[in-house]
């Protein structure tokens, strides 16, 4: 019988190391200050670009700049979406408690940049369309992924017991996650089936050269804020969890059983 | 931290007469009388299903009896017998959601009690330390504990406590007992369904045997 | 005056401890008006026109959706008994939980109808209108809830006989509610179908919490 | 910049400021609670509140 002692486990692989909380919360207090500042310079130096480094649309004028925070809030509601996803798969693959974390935080912060996306959209399209809302096929299925993301937020509040919270939540995220792009195209279906007529589109003429750095550089603000706001979010789920074994030991030490 | 004692009117009496109580087509006990006094425990003793909780709730007027009386006599004058009355079943009637301290402010508000009288009643129930952790993270026996304070923070003559033994511990029952003793010295009266001995002199009700008799009689 | 203050601080801390029900409402109320157009289209005229039928549904449906909720908690945890032995009259009680009820589902959805009706392409002169009929109309709906939730606590899964038994008892209430936004959006007066809703209400600010009371201590055994 | 269009600029920007500033402020928020009653409750002086004598009822 061999009784050479086992081979020491290989080093965790680093999304391992992060499953133990305060491993992440080092990293997190890390990031966070220079994450801060560096999301505060991208806005200075993206929201300068649209006012005033970038030319005016010739045909819409200057409601054109509303485009600088419609179009980065539409990419990350989707990025926070496709987060959402992965966490998901995190949840329920691999059972990592990092990615429950992940999911709750990013929900609320995903739902935020759609909306920003729908009201900047309405907003915009105001001149054009004549009424505040028009049922323009980009726009609604903004809106479809605004009630998901509802959805998602109302499941995390409905269940108490977070473990039993994060598989639910993963497994409605992903099913949503199949969906959007077949509503993507039955909205889009259903917009052109009742307006044959080809009517001015939202994202306008191809994106000027001198609009797309500026439009980047806000893409990146936006993308920086979610990653500051996701770590913010994760440490005060991780405490929150903490706080709730402490009060069932809290419970247990109180004896009177 | 003390919890001054409640004196309560010692003229006070529930009389019942010709009780009777069906559940379906089973009779769970007919022509049925209790009375009991000021300072009187009676203990309904039986197996489950003799109709222990059902004659409780009869007792806490939930329900309507099919036959006979329940007379309160001795009250002060505008009362009215649910005023006089705590009951304590199964379901503690706590929100899980809340803590103990929130809990007990709503029955204290509900039930005319104190709110000073909160911390040493769950002192007193050994609970105090479990006062501000949501219920939902509490065990039966403190559950019940916290469910059991109620009975201090708002004093009332007439307790009906439906199994209040269940998941205690022994140091709790004893609790009971003494609990139960001093609400007789106040001058209160209890109604107790439980198929434990309480740690108290109590006159004993025996429904399992009654209803053998009931059942019986019909039979011959 | 002590114990309806307590009910209504706890049924208001209980909306936000259990944060399913608070903003629930309004969700499904959002939800329901964008379903619409997928169904008739996106055709502005169309929509305007069935818009004050589109959003008094909606509210009806969205007031509904929170109602087992309204008693079935306190029911399974055992706190409806203690509030039988409580010395403030059962109705009363009632009526503070519907009114904490109606705090949490029927005034969000009044105060959001105009800017769902913006989606809806509604008159602007009806938005006002609008929202006026919603804060009138909707504690009729929560009132006439409080019943259906009282006599379906001890069903198990009562929650669909409770739809069915309230609807039909809400449609005087639908009737003017859908009058006064269609008559403000053809610009002609709103007085009278107004009356009538708040008529309505009062009638069920009484009728509602007795009727309730009597179904709850019926589901004692 | 055209009077109504800046209308329209100043309404899309700022409802992305009040949104932006409203979920940084949430999760601020609610950080800072989650702190507090984490180190409450790690203090061992817990919302429990301090440890008291058991009293029997005379």
């Amino acid at each position: 019988m061999d009784l050479a002692p086992p081979p020491a486990p290989p080093a965790p692989a680093a999304w391992m190391r992060l499953a133990n909380p305060a491993v992440f919360n080092a990293l997190a207090d890390r990031l966070l200050l220079p994450l801060a500042v560096l999301t505060l310079a991208a806005f200075a130096f993206g929201l300068h670009g649209a006012f005033f480094a970038s030319p005016a649309d010739y045909q819409q004028g200057e409601t054109v700049r509303i485009m600088y925070i419609h179009v980065p809030a539409a990419w990350l509601a989707m990025f926070a979406y496709a987060g959402m996803a992965v966490s998901a798969l995190g949840t329920l693959v691999f059972r990592h408690p990092l990615a429950d974390v992940a999911q709750k935080a990013a929900a609320p912060l995903g739902a935020g940049f759609t909306l920003i996306c729908l009201l900047t959209g309405a907003i915009w399209g105001r001149p054009m369309w004549g009424t505040w809302w028009e049922w323009d096929a980009r726009l609604t299925s903004v809106l479809i992924l605004f009630l998901v993301y509802l959805g998602i937020m109302a499941l995390w509040r409905a269940i108490d017991e977070p473990g039993r919270a994060a598989r639910a939540v993963a497994i409605l995220t992903l099913v949503g996650a199949a969906n959007l792009p077949i509503i993507k195209f039955s909205v889009d279906w259903w917009y052109t089936l009742h307006q044959p007529a080809a009517v001015f589109r939202i994202d306008g003429p191809t994106i000027h050269p001198s609009m797309l750095v500026p439009l980047l550089v806000m893409g990146l603000a936006f993308l920086l804020l979610h990653l500051v706001l996701m770590l913010l979010r994760m440490k005060t789920e991780l405490a929150l969890r903490r706080i709730e074994r402490l009060q069932i030991v809290a419970a247990e030490r109180g004896g009177a059983g | 931290m003390t919890l001054p004692a409640p004196r309560f009117a010692p003229g006070l009496r529930l009389v019942a007469e010709g009780l009777a109580m069906r559940r379906g087509h089973r009779h769970l006990f007919a022509g049925l009388d209790l009375a009991l006094a000021s300072g009187g425990v009676l203990r309904l003793a039986g197996p489950n299903g003799s109709g222990k909780t059902t004659l409780i709730r009869l007792l806490a007027g939930f329900l309507k009896p099919e036959a006979g009386t329940i007379r309160w006599e001795g009250m002060p004058a505008e009362a009215e017998p649910a005023l006089l009355i705590h009951y304590h079943g199964h379901r503690e009637g706590l929100r899980e959601a809340l803590t103990p301290r929130e809990n007990l402010a709503f029955a204290a508000a509900l039930l005319g009690g104190e709110p000073g009288r909160i911390a040493p009643a769950l002192a007193t129930l050994g609970a105090l330390p479990l006062a501000d952790l949501p219920v939902h993270v509490l065990s039966a026996g403190q559950r019940r504990r916290v469910a059991l304070a109620r009975l201090l923070v708002a004093p009332r003559p007439v307790w009906l406590l439906d199994e209040p033994l269940a998941a205690l511990d022994q140091a709790g029952q004893a609790l009971i007992g003494a609990l139960l003793a001093a609400h007789r010295a106040a001058g209160g009266l209890a109604v107790v369904a439980t198929h434990q001995p309480i740690a108290v002199e109590a006159a004993i009700l025996d429904l399992g045997a009654r209803g053998a008799a009931l059942s019986g009689e019909r039979e011959a | 005056m002590t114990t309806l203050r307590a009910i209504m601080i706890r049924e208001l801390r209980l909306a936000r401890r259990i944060g399913a029900g608070a903003g629930l409402g309004l969700v499904f109320f959002l939800i329901l008006i964008a379903l619409v157009p997928f169904a008739v289209g996106p055709d502005q005229k169309l929509i305007g026109r069935i818009a004050p039928a589109i959003l008094w549904i909606a509210a009806l449906l969205a007031t509904l959706l929170g109602l087992d909720r309204l008693l079935q908690a306190d029911e399974d945890e055992g706190v409806t008994d203690q509030l039988l032995l409580a010395g403030t009259p059962l109705p009363l009680i009632l009526l503070v939980k519907a009114l904490a009820h109606w705090l949490a589902t029927g005034l969000p959805l009044a105060i959001a109808a105009p800017m769902l009706g913006l989606m809806l392409a509604i008159e602007p002169a009806a938005m006002l209108p609008l929202t006026l009929s919603l804060l009138v109309g909707t504690p009729t709906l929560t009132l006439i809830g409080l019943i259906g939730a009282a006599l379906t606590v001890s069903l198990r899964r009562g929650g669909l006989l409770l739809a069915i038994l309230v609807l039909p008892l809400t449609i005087p209430t639908l009737i003017f509610g859908v009058t006064i936004v269609r008559e403000a959006a053809a610009g002609r007066a709103v007085a009278t179908p107004l009356m009538l809703l708040g008529g309505v209400t009062l009638l069920m600010v009484v009728i509602g919490p007795v009727a309730a009371a009597a179904a709850l201590r019926l589901a004692r055994n | 910049m055209s009077g109504s269009h800046a209308g329209f600029i100043l309404a899309a920007y700022g409802a992305t400021a009040l949104i932006l500033a409203a979920m940084i402020g949430a999760s601020l928020l609610g950080w800072r609670s989650a702190r507090r009653r984490l180190a409450a409750l790690e203090a061992g002086r817990g919302p429990a509140g301090p440890r008291a004598p058991d009293l029997r009822a005379p």
